[in-house]
């Protein structure tokens, strides 16, 4: 596998008036083509953040990240993205089937194409009949699929996703889980997928990459060695997904967290 | 009729060459558009074509530009602009005092029940016009300086002519400068003229004249000559069918019928006032308006 | 220094330009910049300033006040309630559409010839952009932030603040509309019925055709309003940093 | 249909109050009360020069509308969105805008006629209305609406449709309800100051022949013109911002 | 205990020019004073939209609620809310500190005993550091903890929290999670809780209300009849909280999905 994004000495400080923070220090990551990485570490550790320099959104304040060998400067073509803000991301002027269809209007694509994209998405999300409805109409669950059915219908290259099941059940969590995992498959995207679920994140990545608090770097970087066809139930009761899920979790409470009580 | 050497500047195919006037629609016109009714125009081989979409403001500006030919302006205001350089030539009166004291069609007027019984009392007061840099300035003073008073010390303040009888009755101002309609409505709302600044000023004086630009004047002498006989031709007709000169208000201004029969008309003369003119002229010097007395040969076409 | 060079560059140019056209110009109402910069030097580095800039400044300062207090105050009520919206919504769209001449008769009558008259013309004028756009802005407010405030019972006041906050951007696009209306205002009120002010020395300039001053008062009004648009800037960029902040604009772009 | 009702209930109790006022402490020379002005405002409808007048004021009204809606959002989206033009341009600007048009009136005479200059008056005070709410709508846009555009590269044409576009349509509906009675008011204006055929001359002749009641009763038909003008400047704003939190609020109440 | 909330009948129609959708059908349900009642349900059922009527913040279509007795018609004193949409709850133009604040302000309080309660809060969540920071200074997991610390801050005696800790981490949430808890406890406050984590809903409240997808009523009322004092490892590993989550998942998993893929 040839590396697709180089993220090479990333580091971050937010300067305002009130509060300078520095949030990353020497971030070093390589994601292959094709791979499919986890991102967890706690709250304010800089998930969000670093996920916007890598998509070209957000300037670093040192460190370059390079997309199949070019230097980001701009989002670079192919890439989908699921905002952890799923709510300010979708247009409220738009309906559920034109805020998915938008990013597509560009693309290359006769119009029944496009509508098939769009209309499958929302299927896959269990939004399709929701279509006509405008995004302050749905719940924040059913928003949060919208977001997530405007990424899966563009079939990006690589693929961002912050927090992407945050708002839903646990049932359609599991199936939106599986529905990525499978077009991720079917298409050859490169996944970089940011979680709270420990699980999750073992369950659905060939990585698990923790950042730790405070001024962080790369804190571990986990390799899952788990079987590459995997399934709700019976991966997630194997012990290897287990031991998996403890290293991570060890990980994870390695990270100070003095101010918590 | 701007460019060219000399006439005809715009010969229509009936022969007549076409002027056009431009004046607010007021009842200094109604001689005019009699006289048109009349053929003296024609008579004179001209044809009239009259712009009421012209005002004070935009007058001078559109005479010295060559819009129009003709145009109406006060006496002063044109003392104003010659002095101030612009190439403006009275060419014959558009409206004049009757030159009948207590018969004129402005005066200076005061509240029925104020106690002011004559101009002089209002030294120190407060007397509306409605524009200061204009002949009514002029007039109001001279009404205060011809009964013996000081006129600096009236204290003159800007109000539209249609608002003054309200100013007045209501006593937001202790006197006005009106002219008609608003001399009658002042009266019938109970005020009192006190003064007549314009036959103060002089008997025959030209409170308006039609003026047209030095350099049109120059360029089609004849034109200008046609249209002065024209008009005097028309004041003529006018002072002899004063009935229809009152018919005529109605029907391009809002006055009513009965309110134009009872009016004071303006009076029509055929001579610039020279004599007046000077007596203006001192006035907006000493107002400030103007630092030097400009040529009044200048100003008055012969 | 490259804030100077944006902020006076243009102005240089277009200056230099007026500079070098209008040279040599014979038209009497297009005047020389030449004779209009010494016109401007000679009528208003005299007692002409203390006379007239004075007191139109005042008129200025006091309409513009009322303007934005009444603006936000009736704003307010109008966006935040149905029954008074819809109570007043043509009644105000009748009144939006009289210009101040036809105001003056019945303000003569009622009010008189004084600065109070002036005050009205310049509030009456310059009150809708900040009325509308503060009804506009109050009824866009955020529902979830209004629901919290109703959840947690936050007394009357403090919730009207919080929409009024909440709408301070939209506010702020009605103030800033009513400073440049309210110059204009100041000008036209002082043209009617006065005997003071930087409108009525223009207008006297222009009447008695002064062209080369009436010029230089139509810079000085620039200049006037130049000076006042720093000025609220400054006041715009301190309350509404944090809606900078919100909408992303003071974090870097790449 | 409720929101109708009360509207002209506000107009009644206007008018009443008017009245009232107007019959108690002013003299009906001058303030003529509603019931002489209403009669002749009717026989006012009946006469064709009436029409004329209104055809032509809204002939200019429509004219400067047009022109100051698609300059200034021109100028408006140009400023906005190239901060290099903005902070080039914003002293200018901010030099410009006081400037009344009025006063330059005898120098636009050289160049134009009466009917052109008022068309620029409305238009010029319009266009600077539709400029700065533009570029204070341009403010309100979403960070996180523009960023989900950039990074499915929309590019600079598409943001503006369909992110920054909607975002600054509500501002841009309340400039349109400003604008179309400055519009109005501004023509008007026209006829008032420098007699420009139209209401506004209507208005000037009446008052120069001391028919207060006649010029009261054209003051209340422009009135309900405006009214009218408003009418439809909010249907076009409903039907276009029917997504917005304001309408859909109000579509509740 | 007396019943402190009582739901009758409770029905709600959306209606709009494009599409009208019948949410919530004959929802009954009783609180009782100091109980901790969950509330889980697929995306999009109706548990925002009750809990907003709840609050008195939306009116039902049909039915009544009552509180302490009285008929609700706006929100009731003594109640503190957590948003879904934590984002939005919170005022741009306020510092975090003085977002936790502001319901503080009108209760009859020292100022001195303010501030502490604040800064106790602000500590409580982990926050302690960012008080001057503005909302839009934080990640997104951080705003959601502001939220949470204005209600706790208020102390109030009926507490409705919508999916609070979906943001943060899982350490965090687990931290939160005996924050509200203990908090609960020694106040004796009525607490709702909707949460997407099954094992979450049992191991905090006393009771678990299943709602059913589509057209729903209560699906499910199921009594958790843990030990009082709960403790993450200990009883999340207990025999019968494995069988409780069991009988939830299986409620859960019985609503009609027949959209899902
Ligand atoms: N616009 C900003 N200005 C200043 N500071 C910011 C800004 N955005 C984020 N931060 C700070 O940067 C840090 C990291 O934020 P980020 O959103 O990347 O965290 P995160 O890992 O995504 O957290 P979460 O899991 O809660 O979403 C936080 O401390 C936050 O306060
Ligand atoms: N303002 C609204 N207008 C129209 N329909 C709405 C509105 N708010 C919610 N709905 C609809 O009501 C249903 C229930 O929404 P609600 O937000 O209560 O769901 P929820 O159970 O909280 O879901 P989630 O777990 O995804 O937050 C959804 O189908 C949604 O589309
Ligand atoms: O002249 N005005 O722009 O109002
Ligand atoms: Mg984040
Ligand atoms: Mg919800």
């Amino acid at each position: 596998m040839t590396s697709l994004l180089e993220i090479a000495g990333i580091g971050k400080t937010y300067r305002a008036r009130e509060r300078t923070v520095e949030v990353l220090t020497a971030i070093d990551l390589t994601v292959s083509e094709g791979e499919f990485v986890a991102l967890v570490g706690p709250s304010g550790c800089g998930k969000t953040t670093l996920l916007k320099i890598v998509a070209g959104l957000l300037p670093a304040t040192v460190g370059q990240v390079r997309f199949g060998g070019r230097p980001v400067t701009e989002p670079p073509p192919g890439l989908g993205v699921v905002f952890q803000e799923y709510g300010r991301s979708l247009y409220a002027w738009k309906t559920v089937r034109q805020n998915v269809e938008l990013p597509l209007r560009h693309l290359d694509l006769s119009r029944a194409r496009r509508r098939e994209l769009v209309a499958d998405a929302l299927d896959a999300v269990g939004l399709g009949a929701a279509g006509d409805a405008y995004p302050w109409q749905l719940s924040g669950g059913m928003q949060q699929r919208v977001a997530i059915a405007r990424a899966v219908a563009y079939r990006p290259r690589l693929l961002l996703m912050d927090e992407p099941f945050s708002a839903v059940d646990a049932q359609t969590r599991a199936d939106l889980e599986d529905l990525v995992a499978t077009l991720w498959k079917r298409y050859g995207m490169t996944i970089v997928f940011v979680t709270h679920d420990i699980d999750e994140a073992v369950y659905l990545s060939q990585r698990v990459v923790v950042l730790g608090a405070g001024v962080s770097g790369v804190q571990a970087d986990i390799p899952v060695d788990l079987p590459a066809d995997r399934e709700q139930i019976g991966t997630r009761s194997s012990a290897r997904f287990g031991e998996l899920r403890t290293r991570v979790w060890t990980q994870v409470r390695r990270t100070p967290e003095s101010e918590m009580v | 009729a701007c460019g060219g050497n000399d006439e005809p500047a715009e010969a229509s195919a009936d022969g007549l060459t076409t002027v056009r006037l431009a004046s607010s629609p007021l009842g200094h016109l109604a001689p005019i558009y009699l006289a048109q009714e009349q053929g003296i125009f024609a008579k004179h081989g001209l044809k009239v074509e009259v712009d009421t979409e012209t005002s004070d403001l935009t007058s001078v500006p559109a005479v010295l530009a060559g819009k129009v030919d003709f145009a109406t302006g006060d006496l002063t205001t044109l003392i104003v602009a010659r002095s101030k350089g612009l190439d403006v030539k009275a060419v014959v009166p558009a409206s004049a005092s009757t030159g009948k004291e207590g018969a004129d069609y402005g005066a200076l007027v005061v509240k029925g029940d104020s106690g002011i019984t004559s101009a002089k009392q209002l030294e120190g007061k407060t007397v509306s016009v409605n524009v200061l840099t204009n002949i009514a300035a002029a007039a109001a003073r001279e009404a205060v300086r011809a009964d013996g008073g000081d006129p600096t010390k009236v204290k003159l303040v800007e109000i539209p002519f249609p608002q003054a009888p309200a100013a007045v009755s209501t006593g937001r101002v202790d006197g006005a400068w009106v002219v008609e309609p608003f001399l009658s409505a002042a009266k019938a709302q109970g005020a009192v003229p006190v003064g007549w600044g314009f036959t103060d000023l002089a008997p025959d004086l030209t409170v308006s004249a039609w003026y047209a630009a030095g350099s049109y004047t120059s360029k089609n002498a004849k034109t200008v000559t046609a249209f002065r006989d024209a008009v005097r031709e028309a004041y003529a007709y006018a002072r002899d069918h004063e009935d229809e000169v009152r018919a005529k208000i109605p029907t391009f201004t809002e006055i009513k019928p009965e309110v134009a029969a009872k009016i004071t008309l303006t009076g029509l003369r055929d001579e610039v006032s020279r004599q007046a003119a000077e007596k203006l002229a001192g006035y907006a010097q000493r107002d400030g308006l103007i630092t030097t007395t400009p040529d009044l040969d200048e100003l008055i076409l012969r | 220094m490259k804030a100077l060079g944006y902020a006076l560059g243009l102005p240089a140019a277009l200056v230099a330009a007026w500079w070098v056209a209008s040279d040599g110009s014979t038209n009497v109402f297009l005047p020389p910049l030449r004779t209009i910069v010494e016109a401007f030097r000679d009528v208003w580095f005299s007692d002409t300033f203390a006379r007239d800039v004075v007191p139109s400044l005042w008129r200025l300062a006091a309409g513009y006040t009322i303007a934005l207090a009444a603006g936000v105050v009736l704003g307010f009520v109008i966006g935040r309630w149905a029954v008074p919206r819809a109570l007043t919504g043509p009644l105000l769209a009748y009144f939006r559409v009289l210009p101040a001449p036809v105001l003056i008769p019945v303000l003569l009558v009622a009010v008189g010839i004084g600065d109070t008259t002036k005050l009205v013309v310049i509030t009456v004028g310059a009150v809708w952009p900040i009325l509308l756009n503060t009804a506009d802005g109050v009824r866009a407010a955020d529902e979830v932030g209004l629901e919290t405030a109703a959840a947690y019972r936050l007394p009357r006041r403090t919730r009207h603040l919080l929409a009024l906050r909440g709408a301070s951007p939209q506010i702020f696009a009605g103030a800033r509309q009513a400073l440049g209306l309210s110059i204009i205002l100041m000008v036209v009120s002082e043209m009617l019925m006065s005997t003071d002010g930087l409108g009525f020395t223009v207008v006297q300039f222009q009447r008695s055709f002064a062209i080369p001053q009436m010029w230089s008062g139509v810079l000085l009004i620039g200049l006037l309003g130049f000076g006042l648009a720093k000025l609220f800037e400054l006041v715009e960029r301190r309350a509404l940093r944090w809606h900078r902040g919100h909408t992303g604009q003071l974090t870097e772009r790449p | 249909m409720r929101r109708g009702w009360l509207g002209a209930l506000g107009l009644a109790g206007a008018a009443t109050a008017y009245e009232i006022l107007a019959r108690l402490f002013l003299d009906p020379a001058y303030v003529p009360p509603l019931s002489a002005v209403v009669p002749e405002a009717l026989r006012l409808l009946t006469e064709e020069r009436f029409w004329a007048a209104t055809g032509r004021t809204l002939a200019t009204v429509a004219v400067g509308l047009v022109i100051a809606l698609a300059a200034g959002i021109l100028a408006g989206f140009a400023l906005g969105s190239v901060p290099q033009v903005r902070r080039a341009t914003s002293s200018t600007l901010d030099f410009l805008r006081p400037v009344p048009s009025i006063v330059l009136i005898p120098v636009l005479v050289l160049v134009l006629d009466v009917r052109q200059i008022t068309v620029l008056l409305v238009a010029v005070s319009c266009f600077w209305i539709v400029v700065f709410q533009v570029l204070y709508g341009l403010r309100d846009v979403d960070r996180v609406a523009v960023e989900t555009a950039r990074a499915f590269r929309l590019g600079r044409l598409a943001r503006i449709v369909h992110v920054t576009w909607p975002t600054v349509l509500p501002y841009l509906g309340t400039a349109l309800r400003l604008i179309v009675s400055v519009a109005l008011a501004l023509a008007l204006t026209g006829g008032l100051v420098m007699g420009a055929a139209g209401l506004g001359e209507m208005i000037w002749s009446s008052q120069e022949s001391g028919e207060s009641t006649g010029m009261y009763a054209l003051v209340l038909l422009t009135g309900g013109l405006g009214i009218g003008l408003d009418q439809l400047a909010r249907l076009a704003e409903r039907r276009l911002l029917h997504w917005h939190v304001a309408t859909r609020r109000e579509a509740l109440a």
